[in-house]
């Protein structure tokens, strides 16, 4: 079974949102989903990426998207060496965000190890 | 590529209409807040939000139209959100703006 | 003056090479080139990718792309961890692609120092 | 966003017109090639490479082209290449393929 893996390392900016965006359609697109899709995919990152700039680091410059290319599904890992943005994701008042990020993927898990700050996939099938 | 963010404006008699084109984002959002706040501010009618060109927005930019929606009902005025793509029409189910605002196609 | 970095981490596959043109013309865009340019940025930037992925590695899965923004320039670095690849730019025999990165950049840099393998530039000024 | 190749194809009296939109790249130019060399051997004609929708070709891209023209020599033929965009005709001048195929506007 294929496994292949993209990174995609972007500074704690609201400017560099729009290249996770590109990058991800390249990706998502490698692994075969359609357009309508690709969207859903691309928005649910830039949800994270909005949460991660807006909270911002104190220690760390940058995060890292880690892209999971499978036979049957993509997976999407932000990670930070920052391990106190652990708990940016389990705040409230960020409503709109997580809502659109749980109708769009398929699973999110909402990580506590090392460095991983969230996970998220898309499975193939069904896109088919 | 990366399609910024443009907002054109345009006065009839009984409504403006406002036709927001390429993508809100966490960047190009803070564009979008000024210039909607400042015709809601500065315009006697209802407003139309013409969504044809847009090709895409996330909640920061969803934020924005139900603050521009507060800010336009303390002004008794109406917000209407026209020709939504059907993905960005999906992102307003799903949080259910689309019943805190009048969507036509 | 501004100096952020964007990295992307790739397999050495040739349907890889897309996203490398995706996320530089992010990059590019960002930085403030026009169009044209941003086009010659992305040819250069895929001629190093297929070249890299054509001559493969024994050793390592991945190469990286590391994109440093300034006020004035991008400058696009290609790194790998096997050492050996260091060989792959100064053969013969691919004129093609060594004609277009050196006539469409400004500066290009075969290096020698640690996993760095090229580095090239593009300047902002006199494009704007 | 990442447009893949399409190749068409249009046989006229007195020539081939193949119509290439999308992106020629490492990954898509190997059914370039197949597909071009089969028409030039199929095909009693002279060659038309209409370039209008093609949006990206590097140099795997090129090299076909070249590859192609002797090919044709060969058998004869001429291949002339039309509606290059700005980009890619920069391209041909810089490798100085503009001198070995026929460019037209
Ligand atoms: N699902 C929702 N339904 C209704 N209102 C919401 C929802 N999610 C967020 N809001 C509201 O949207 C408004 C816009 O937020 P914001 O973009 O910060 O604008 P402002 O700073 O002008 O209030 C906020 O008042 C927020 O409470
Ligand atoms: N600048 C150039 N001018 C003319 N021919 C060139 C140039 N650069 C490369 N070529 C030739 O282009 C041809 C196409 O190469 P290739 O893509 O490997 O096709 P093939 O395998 O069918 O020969 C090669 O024969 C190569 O020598």
């Amino acid at each position: 079974m294929k496994c292949e893996s993209v990174e995609l390392v972007l500074p704690f900016k609201a400017e560099y949102v729009s290249i996770a965006r590109l990058t991800a359609s390249g990706v998502a697109s490698r692994v075969g989903f359609d357009i309508d899709t690709i969207e859903d995919i691309k928005v649910s990152i830039s949800e994270v990426c909005n949460k991660l700039v807006s909270t911002g680091s104190q220690s760390a410059e940058n995060y890292r998207i880690v892209f999971k290319v499978s036979d049957t599904a993509l997976n999407v890992t932000f990670q930070c060496e920052d391990h106190s943005l652990k708990s940016v994701f389990d705040q409230n008042g960020d409503e709109l965000g997580i809502s659109i990020i749980t109708a769009l993927m398929d699973d999110i898990e909402f990580c506590g190890c090392g460095s991983n700050l969230l996970s998220m996939s898309k499975k193939l099938e069904g896109n088919i | 590529m990366s399609s910024e963010l443009k907002i054109r404006e345009e006065q009839l008699s009984d409504s403006m209409t406002v036709y927001i084109s390429g993508e809100v984002d966490i960047y190009t959002s803070q564009a979008l807040k000024d210039k909607l706040y400042e015709i809601i501010d500065s315009t006697p009618t209802d407003l139309v939000i013409d969504c044809r060109e847009l090709k895409y927005i996330d909640s920061t930019g969803l934020g924005i139209f139900v603050g521009a929606l507060k800010k336009a009902k303390q002004r008794e005025k109406k917000i209407c959100i026209s020709n939504l793509k059907e993905n960005i029409k999906k992102l307003f189910i799903i949080t259910g703006l689309d019943k805190l605002f009048i969507i036509k196609e």
